[in-house]
């Protein structure tokens, strides 16, 4: 009972974490039909600039997390205009942008090696090594403080997108460009937008991940996997879904590995994804 | 009328929650040609789907030339001569117009076309339709009056048995409506059964010998076109007073 | 099999290839070259492999490692427990990736798009996990080969290894061209560009993305087989390596995927070009140049190496 | 004229998932060339290096190794760093019949069996075993004696053969294994693990993990509050100074193994020149600061190699592994004598126990007082603080 | 707010191929225009010219608001929607995944229409009550009919002074095209709205209709100055009178 409640607590700490890594990729990959494989490649950005802030100036890696978020988003706005001019103009965009992304992917992973080395990293904050104890339930807060982040900012965004009109014209965009110019609205500038946001979301998940485990350049290859299936399983773009595909994962691994051997985790929830793919073509909330 | 090359009996079909077909009885007879009409989204499209095989219907069953296709994947309805066009244009974008038409007397038409014969049986579609200039051109850069022919031109190519041609002239001048019409009737006089879906009345009318109307996913009249535009039911429910 | 003057150019160039290999080994006993390419060809495979289910059939595999280190370790299983000889080996591996692309195949069933293409790399997953736990073929631990010091025909293990591998190579290849330009080719191009048009217009879309992923797991199960004699120490770390994904879908996109011959294009360029920055460029730069190359590439060249081609040609014919 | 160089040829993680270890131990080869070459090098003739980066891909070790021999026709080989990249070498080595010292290999040549194969790692002649030995004996001095062991290492190369012989020596100790499981690479939260172990009350949890894994456990350990009486045992990472770092109080009183340490008793000559050298060397380039655990070895796998051409004059590589086989090397790691399998001939696979460390503080670990040796009892520099959770 | 548009001599084609060949037209405050025309004449090629899709080679095309002249030459779709035209464009184009409720929402995007949004929406479900009951529908699963109704309304959600209609009745039963043509005429009372309408239905078109013109082959082949004006016309009787 105790470990049961625990897997659970566990995997719900873990799956809103994996939402914030996700909420970016739900955005790029579900709603603009980027096929963004660098998404964790820029995480782990996030998660270095954490570190930096933190080691050199002793900064909160949370904290760092939301400042960068803004330079975050620039990067991303510049991407997107050179993926436009090169692919999306050209109407070349979907397996071409694939492989550019792997580049982008390539680039940043060794960039990141060149100037900081392969060595794991870690943040240091006063809370971390710090424990909430109710009862049989423990919460360390080195998994608290993710998931209040996370999920305070997975809910801004899905504010965001819903009630705004910058956000629905986000869900539109990808379905017809020149509709969207008769509506009034900048196809390219709307996607720019998105584009740049979906990044600055990886400056805050970044950070996250940093606190809850050491990190290291090629570290983001681990999510390509896991990001990719949440989205898909959420049903592509839909913001709630997504969530909810996070918690499964989250909850799924978390359980397999408290009973069943941690070594069957990635099987189980990758297994649930196919299963999942197999009943409902469109994932668990996809539309159409 | 001969023997029914077409028996659609009790289909229905619901997306959700809503019906979009409701217990459809239908007959057709070789090389008879039908309208099929009815108000926007009373479930014409969706019944041709139903035949063609691009959806399958909850209930009812669907029989060519006496077997029962109800289950059959659409390729074997099209090997057995039932083609169809699509309401929005559906080329092979990466293919020129003449290898858009291969892909079906390849395989639709298999064992009805000699090999040698391909591409002279294409060009041929082509000269009917009125593309044969545009045969090595890019389907994707047709205009919208080409993409229609070329639709409508893959479909014969399959040398079907039944063509299911749906709003073929939507948007069309009426000299191509024109031009349309006469290649359906030649083709028809080849022993072609032809079902034809128009909002166009001109060209139902001067075309169909058989009408059936239907109306929020019922059929609700079945009759030669001068009564059915007498029909008060028709009247109401779709050409308005 | 000779439909017309192309084809006859077509399998000449072939057999003067195999020849040619075969002569180099007869006379040119410097092993580096022969595992230099070994690398190559081994890419070149897995490039035309994927690009007949991508670029054919346009379904996005990304779980292409899986394949490949099944053909592997399937290989390594059957070394292990029987025995058997090169041949049978590499047969049984095209036999079980076969069957595992035809499951593969079912997926299209329901999947399109991303879709598809995120189920590839779900299965991947599963599979390494499944291998992971596998102690007979030493699980995560991984496990070694010992492959014989002397070889009939040839001086040295490598030399029949890159004799294999080199007709294995040349076979895919003609398999894929024979897709290509074929009936069948048509029907993938159909089932490509729309798949409900195609079923439409009387392809039998299911039958023929089987054949597609069937296909398509074979060749690359065909590829991993020998990798184990080729490294003597496989674990599933390096059997599922992200590159070999990577690689292959890079390859044909460089190269060009509408064509037969763009992976193969894409594959020899861009695996020579590792092979020789390995060892120049030794350092990050390696990884660095690679990255750069594909962004480059794929930016400047969007269609390829073949469509770039055929844009001149185009060009110059006006 | 200048005499015509001597080439030692080898292929190194530069990059890829052990590229950390690859360049700290290129910097410390570097050392040794400069070194060597100051003395004017071997038999007279410059040392050079020739070596490519494997990007920790063992496909890439074998065409590697062939051009080394084939053409660049290096006089010498050496290995990669870690067992996936130095056995893919084996079969071309072994063919040309070459002596091959090789850097934390584990049980390489189990399968091999090939004589001219020399491992500087001190694992001992069974270094499967040999590894996790001095946690259960440690464990067997205890009063009241534990009983029950849970075991969980990384689903990977190195962790399982670890936790395979941790396995073996908990049942010849006479411990009950309560709990033995893995856990695959990619986990990012320890804490259900850790509270699966919890709920099996163990008294010894031994952990067999990479770096990643290492600091997640010790967290969750810590968070979850942990109650057994030993916990460590075979964690890689736990010995480089940016982790020690980061973990810092949480590290107290854990027993891992280690293979170098700045204790009085492990004060071997050179090795504080060559530290100073290496932390020097290491700055601004990414790598441990350090450079206790590896550096030295990868140094002395070469001072073992120039020994012994010394010695024989010669480059003939029979004559060469002869020599290795009988003679005991002097070098920065202390003495090193080969058994006949071409590991170490006893095991030097030193228990550490972390002591008195304070919060984020790296240069607290460059001098001695904060990791006690254990055991071996040669070596020992301190005595056990148990129960591990106090 | 008195506004007005005016095309002048503008010609203006897809590459090699030229399609309007100096047209002018122009449409008054309160306004209803129809252009007539039968397939491929260009009526769409001078919507998508005033909407800015295709830019003209010549000519020029103004919006004029209380007497101040905006020359909509070389600005974007999106500009020109921002000065308060918008269009119900050929083919529909909706958002098909999108449901009926955020296609609506999205055509009040432009600044000047996002205040009213809630207003408006009840108008409009009020006007096409079938999309009320269809609000959470995906709009891709929508008969013909029924998404043109969409495109109506999401084109008024955007509070035009201009509406730009181009073939309302294309692929819709006859019921339907009175109803729309119907409703066209109630939304343009209700909102007292210029409307440019292109149409190939000539007893469609006319009831709504104040003047119009008939293009040929990219020409002003005649201009009406009222219904009755039309009505006479030869090419009129002769194409869809049958007399
Ligand atoms: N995939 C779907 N999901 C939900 N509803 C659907 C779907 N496809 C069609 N419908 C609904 O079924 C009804 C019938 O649609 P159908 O396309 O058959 O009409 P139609 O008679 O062809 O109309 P039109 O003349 O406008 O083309 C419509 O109300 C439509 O909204
Ligand atoms: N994108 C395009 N590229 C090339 N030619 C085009 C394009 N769009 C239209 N045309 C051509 O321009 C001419 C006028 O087309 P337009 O769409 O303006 O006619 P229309 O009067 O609106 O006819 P319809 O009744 O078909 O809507 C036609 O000959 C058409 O083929
Ligand atoms: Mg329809
Ligand atoms: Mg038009």
């Amino acid at each position: 009972m105790d470990l049961f409640v625990n897997a659970i607590v566990a995997g719900i700490l873990l799956g809103a974490f994996y939402a914030a890594v996700s909420v970016g990729l739900a955005i790029t990959f579900g709603q603009l039909d980027i096929v963004n494989i660098a998404h964790p490649a820029f995480v782990i950005v996030g998660s270095y600039i954490a570190w930096i802030l933190n080691s050199r100036l002793g900064w909160d890696p949370v904290l760092v997390g939301i400042l960068a978020a803004p330079a975050f988003f620039l990067v991303g706005a510049l991407i997107y205009r050179i993926y436009y001019a090169a692919f999306e103009r050209t109407g070349q965009e979907s397996l071409s942008g694939l492989a550019f992304f792997f580049g982008v992917m390539f680039i940043i992973e060794v960039v990141l090696i060149l100037v900081y080395g392969v060595d794991y990293r870690l943040v240091s904050a006063s809370y971390l090594g710090k424990n909430i104890d109710l009862g049989f339930v423990g919460l360390p807060l080195r998994l608290v403080v993710p998931f209040v982040v996370a999920s305070a900012m997975t809910a801004a965004v899905w504010l965001f997108l819903s009630r705004t009109f910058t956000g629905r014209a986000i869900l539109a965009v990808a379905q017809d460009r020149l509709a969207l110019q008769l509506m009034g609205a900048d196809p390219v500038r709307i996607k720019q937008f998105a584009f740049g946001l979906a990044i600055a979301t990886t400056s805050v998940a970044g950070s996250l991940l940093i606190m809850i485990g050491p990190v290291e350049p090629s570290l983001g290859r681990v999510y390509i996997g896991r990001a990719f299936a949440i989205v898909v399983l959420g049903g592509m773009g839909s913001i709630p879904g997504m969530v909810i595909a996070a918690l499964l994962i989250g909850v799924v691994e978390s359980f397999v590995s408290s009973f069943a051997g941690p070594s069957w985790a990635p099987a189980v929830a990758f297994g649930a994804l196919l299963i999942t793919l197999a009943v409902r073509p469109s994932g668990l909330f996809g539309r159409a | 009328m001969s023997a029914p090359i077409l028996k659609v009996s009790g289909v229905s079909k619901r997306f959700g929650g809503f019906t979009a077909l409701d217990g459809i009885e239908l007959e057709l007879g070789a090389s008879e040609r039908l309208g099929l009409i009815g108000p926007n989204g009373s479930g014409k499209t969706t019944l041709i789907n139903c035949i063609s095989g691009a959806l399958t219907n909850d209930a009812g069953s669907i029989v060519f030339e006496g077997q029962d296709i109800t289950r059959l994947p659409p390729h074997r309805r099209a090997a057995l001569g039932v083609a169809r066009s699509f309401q929005i244009p559906k080329p092979f974008r990466s293919m020129t117009v003449l290898e858009n038409l291969r892909v079906p007397l390849e395989y639709a038409a298999r064992g009805r076309t000699e090999r040698r014969r391909i591409d002279a049986d294409a060009l041929e579609v082509l000269e009917l339709i009125g593309l044969k200039n545009r045969a090595h051109d890019s389907s994707a850069g047709l205009t919208q009056v080409d993409m229609r022919k070329l639709e409508l031109a893959r479909a014969l190519a399959a040398k079907p048995k039944l063509l299911v041609s749906d709003e073929a002239m939507a948007g069309l001048s009426s000299s191509e409506v024109d031009e349309i019409l006469e290649i359906l009737l030649a083709l028809n006089g080849r022993g072609v059964a032809v079902i034809m879906i128009e909002h166009i009345m001109r060209a139902v009318m001067g075309f169909a010998q058989r009408l059936v109307v239907l109306d929020a996913g019922r059929k609700i009249a079945d009759g030669t076109p001068q009564d059915i535009i007498r029909n008060p039911d028709v009247e109401r429910a779709y050409l308005g007073e | 099999m000779f439909r017309n003057r192309g084809d006859v150019v077509f399998w000449i160039v072939l057999g003067a290839v195999l020849l040619a290999g075969f002569g180099v080994t007869q006379t040119i006993a410097n092993e580096y070259y022969y595992t230099a390419i070994y690398a190559i060809l081994q890419a070149t495979i897995m490039a035309v492999a994927w690009n007949i289910l991508g670029g054919f059939t346009g379904y996005v595999n990304f779980g292409s490692a899986a394949f490949f280190a099944i053909g592997a370790y399937t290989a390594v299983a059957l070394d292990k427990w029987l025995g058997l000889p090169m041949p049978f080996l590499i047969a049984a591996s095209a036999a079980v990736c076969g069957l595992m692309g035809l499951g593969v195949g079912y997926l299209t069933l329901r999947l399109k798009g991303v879709y598809f293409a995120i189920a590839t790399l779900a299965m991947a997953i599963v599979l390494e996990t499944l291998i992971n736990n596998w102690d007979y073929v030493g699980a995560a631990k991984g496990v070694y080969i010992l492959t014989p010091e002397k070889v009939p025909f040839f001086s040295s293990y490598i030399q029949l290894l890159f004799m294999v591998m080199l007709a294995l190579t040349l076979g895919s290849i003609a398999i894929s061209r024979y897709l290509n330009a074929s009936r069948i080719g048509r029907g993938l191009a159909a089932i490509r560009d729309d798949e409900v048009a195609a079923e439409c217009a009387g392809v039998p879309t299911l039958r023929l993305k089987l054949i597609s992923t069937t296909l398509m797991g074979a060749m690359m199960g065909v590829a991993g087989a020998p990798y184990p004699f080729f490294v003597t120490f496989v674990d599933p770390i390096s059997a599922f390596n992200l590159f070999v994904a990577v690689n292959s879908i890079a390859m044909p996109m460089i190269g060009g995927t509408a064509h037969w011959i763009g992976p193969v294009i894409g594959a020899l360029l861009v695996g020579g070009a590792q092979e020789v920055i390995t060892v120049t460029v030794s350092s990050e730069l390696n990884v660095l140049i690679v990255g750069i190359m594909l962004v480059l590439f794929i930016t400047l060249a969007p269609q390829g190496i073949v469509g770039l081609v055929q844009k001149w040609m185009k060009r110059r014919k006006r | 004229y200048a005499a015509k160089p001597l080439k030692i040829g080898f292929s190194m993680a530069l990059t890829g998932g052990l590229a950390g270890a690859g360049k700290a131990a290129l910097i410390a080869m570097e050392i040794w060339r400069a070194d060597v070459n100051k003395k004017g090098g071997l038999l007279g003739r410059p040392v050079e290096f020739v070596y490519y980066d494997d990007a920790t891909q063992p496909a890439k070790v074998p065409p590697i190794y062939t051009k080394l021999l084939n053409v660049d026709k290096v006089d010498l080989v050496v290995s990669s760093y870690g067992t996936n990249e130095i056995a893919p070498a084996m079969p071309i080595v072994m063919r040309k019949k070459l002596v091959f010292p090789s850097l934390f290999g584990l049980a390489v040549n189990d399968e091999f069996k090939y004589n001219r194969y020399f491992q500087i790692m001190p694992a001992g002649p069974e270094p499967k075993t040999d590894w996790s030995k001095g946690f259960f004996e440690l464990a067997l001095e205890q009063n009241p004696k534990p009983k029950t062991v849970a075991i969980v290492s990384a689903d990977a190369e190195f962790a399982l053969n670890a936790a395979a012989g941790a396995r073996k020596n908990a049942k010849a100790a006479g411990f009950i294994v309560v709990y033995d499981k893995t856990f695959p690479p990619s986990t990012t939260d320890f804490s259900p693990i850790v509270r699966a172990i919890e709920a099996e009350k163990p008294d010894l949890v031994y952990v067999a993990s990479y770096p990643p894994h290492s600091v997640g456990m010790v967290k969750a350990a810590r968070e979850v509050g942990l109650k057994a009486k030993m916990f460590g045992g075979g964690m890689v990472g736990l010995q480089f100074a940016a982790i020690q770092k980061n973990l810092g109080p949480q590290l107290n009183n854990i027993v891992n193994y280690d293979f170098w340490v700045p204790e009085p008793t492990l004060n071997f000559p050179g090795v504080k020149e060559f530290l100073a050298k290496y932390q020097e060397a290491a700055k601004g380039k990414g790598v441990d600061p350090l450079g206790h655990y590896l550096p030295p070895y990868a140094y002395a796998y070469l001072q073992v190699l120039e020994e012994a051409v010394n010695a024989t004059k010669s480059l003939d590589q029979g004559k060469l592994a002869a020599y290795m086989h009988k003679t005991t090397f002097k070098t920065v790691v202390g003495n090193v004598k080969f058994g006949s399998n071409g590991e170490w001939a006893t095991s030097r696979v030193l228990m550490v126990q972390f002591r008195d460390v304070k919060p984020n503080d790296m240069a607290q670990f460059a001098g001695p007082g904060k990791r006690i040796v254990l055991y071996p009892k040669a070596w020992k520099s301190g005595d056990i603080v148990y129960p591990f959770n106090q | 707010m008195a506004s007005r548009l005016i095309v002048e001599n503008v010609e203006a084609g897809y590459g090699a191929v030229r399609v309007l060949h100096g047209v002018s037209v122009h449409v008054e405050q309160g306004e209803s225009v129809v252009l007539l025309g039968s397939n491929g004449n260009g009526k769409s090629t001078l919507i998508k010219c005033i909407m800015g899709i295709v830019q003209p080679t010549s000519g020029r095309i103004w919006l004029e608001v209380d007497g101040e002249r905006i020359d909509l030459a070389g600005r974007s779709p999106q500009a020109i929607v921002d000065l308060g035209i918008a269009v119900v464009p050929e083919g529909r184009r909706l958002f098909p995944t999108l449901s009926v409720e955020e296609n609506l929402m999205l055509g009040a995007y432009r600044q000047g229409a996002r205040a009213k949004l809630a207003g408006n929406l009840d108008f409009m479900f009020e006007v096409f009550p079938v999309l009320a009951e269809r609000r959470n529908q995906l709009a891709g699963s929508m008969s013909g009919g029924e998404q043109q109704m969409v495109a109506v309304a999401r084109a008024l959600m955007s509070e035009p002074r201009i509406l730009l209609v181009d073939e309302p009745s294309v692929g819709l039963a006859p019921i339907m095209v009175n109803r729309m043509i119907a409703k066209i005429k109630e939304l343009k009372e209700r909102r007292s709205l210029t409307v440019l309408m292109a149409e190939q239905n000539f007893n469609q078109a006319i009831k709504i209709a104040d003047r119009g013109y008939i293009i040929v082959h990219g020409e002003i082949a005649f201009e009406g100055a009222s219904a009755e004006d039309l009505r006479a016309n030869d090419m009129i009787k002769r194409y869809y009178l049958g007399v």
